[in-house]
């Protein structure tokens, strides 16, 4: 039943997030990609206190120098796609 | 499992291709099954044979094709995004009289349908936008 | 094809300042020539190409409400639209260009989970 | 002096307009282009309230079914045109 | 006056070009000088000799082609975003050893420069993104 | 070239997820090589270019970081950011890549104003 969502926007984009949080149930999850990874700086991280289930895709964090993000669960490529196989569809944010 | 990819952006612009490549590889090397790559939009870009890249900068259209060849992919460009934004194969550009081609010979202009059927055919389908 | 799958369609955009709009429609076209049950949900922005009466000639594009009045004759009639985007432009559904199914927004994640293949676009 | 802004970004990309607005100066003019038309629909058009001159380009108010539109003056193409000869620059806004 | 215009997205996915297309016809009709057009970006697909359209939708590269041909205009399209973007004269298609080229022929590849030239040359320059 | 303009180019876009910042840049060094004055103006979230410790070697791309660093080599020194920007992603300038001038919302206005040819990217 649950869904996997991917995000690639950053917080100037702040529509883009609205509209995938007002689709997603409580246990889906939630994985930023690309410029969605700036939605787990300190600052932003508040927006996604509803959603139980966030991570970040490890290449794109680093990319962008976030090293330091704490709190969010960071998954490689492996695990994207082993996201993708524990949820029984993917709908994708950009 | 059964995985088709849909690649909506163009490459270098968007970094989305770059994303779908990783997981495709990525997902190949967990000895999953990729039914079909489809580009739509200015993702059809993805199937130029004639960008070229700096030495220390990646070459997407290439790296799609040498991927395809490494494991059989079916990587299908969709024929009406395609010609409305340049992409052509040899047929193509005969029928439409334009003065040569530019698709990459791994990759396939195809319909919608081709769209509709991996969908079928897959577990899941993701979608790369920009 | 004889397996059927139910795809959702989802566009976010505005229509004719990108294509995103028209080539959504092609592939929900699509669906319906593969017999396949295809929905469409218009978010944001993308309720705007409900808008009637669109004279895109004056910018040399071909008439969404045009294509939108044939999804009928294509068996797509699931065209949802959340009461909230709705609202946000200050829309009422008698000044749209073709019937549509106003959704509450609560009832988005029950629709996601009922579709087999969501795209967006 | 004065500066033409041209925007061509719908009322889901409200930072755009949000980052527009606050470099705009009183006697700055401000052309909706595409789709940044929609922002003179009743509902959204009180966010300009602090613009003084507005314009909107009226192929893309025709084109999108907006005919009805009131309190936006309309500019044609020989208008947007006259419009960057009157202003010392044009700042695009996508 | 004297215009020069900058054009950063990709032709039937944005809308941009086509705006900017509308504006050039009425500075000109206007008596204006269009000194030249520059596309960046993704508008370097502007230039692609392979578009093409269905009899009822407008062909962008064909009608710069026309405008320019007409107005004696200079368009300019930024070398180092084309090659990236597989968009090639029959010199750079040798240079890169590519199987062929896709410029329409009344455009010219050059470098940045040129915006920088066109911007010091020009009363008023105005950019057409998407 | 005899002629100097001022240029403003502005940037509203994050690095990496598009090639904006990459290509933003391209054009501020062509300014400098052809001894054109050129102010840099980053807005919301193109304020995050300026992150230092990027690693893009993990999607393929080249360092921003060191053309940013290449910057002050060009003359190219007057790179601005709202205050306001900065602390809507909650960054201080000491974590930036580069030194950079602050500026307050009000300002915005009279910057514009200051400039000959403003390119946005």
């Amino acid at each position: 039943m649950p869904t996997l969502h991917t995000l690639n926007r950053g917080p100037s984009h702040a529509s883009c997030l609205e509209e995938c949080l007002s689709t997603m149930a409580n246990d889906d999850t939630l994985l930023l990609i690309e410029d969605g990874v700036y939605w787990a700086l300190p600052s932003h991280i508040s927006v996604l206190n509803d959603v139980s289930h966030i991570r970040a895709l490890k290449a794109d964090v680093l990319a962008r120098g976030l090293h330091q993000l704490s709190g969010t669960e960071l998954v490689d490529d492996d695990g994207f796609v082993g996201l993708c196989t524990q949820h029984d569809r993917v709908v994708s944010w950009f | 499992m059964i995985f088709t990819l849909i690649v909506q952006a163009s490459p270098y612009q968007h970094q989305a291709p770059e994303t779908a490549l990783r997981f495709a590889k990525a997902l190949l090397r967990q000895g999953h099954t990729l039914h079909r790559i489809f580009f739509y939009r200015d993702g059809v870009h993805n199937g130029s044979a004639l960008v070229s890249s700096p030495r220390d900068e990646q070459n997407l259209p290439e790296q799609w094709q040498a991927l395809a060849e490494e494991h059989d992919l079916d990587i299908v460009v969709c024929i009406a995004a395609a010609i409305r934004r340049g992409v052509l194969d040899a047929t193509e550009a005969k029928r439409y009289e334009r003065r040569g081609d530019n698709l990459h010979s791994a990759f396939e202009l195809s319909g919608l349908g081709q769209l509709v059927e991996a969908s079928l055919a897959s577990d899941r389908v993701i979608t790369f936008g920009g | 094809m004889s397996i059927n799958k139910r795809f959702l369609l989802i566009s976010r955009s505005a229509p004719y300042g990108t294509s995103a709009a028209r080539e959504m429609l092609d592939i929900a076209l699509t669906c319906s020539v593969f017999e396949q049950p295809v929905t469409l949900l218009l978010l944001g922005d993308a309720v705007l190409q409900l808008i009637r009466d669109h004279r895109p000639d004056e910018v040399s594009q071909k008439n969404l409400n045009a294509l939108q009045a044939s999804l009928a004759m294509y068996d797509i009639d699931r065209i949802l639209i959340p009461e909230t985007a709705l609202q946000k432009h200050g829309l009422s559904t008698d000044q749209l260009s073709i019937p549509i199914e106003l959704i509450n927004a609560e009832q988005l994640p029950a629709l996601i989970a009922e579709h087999d293949i969501v795209i967006t676009i």
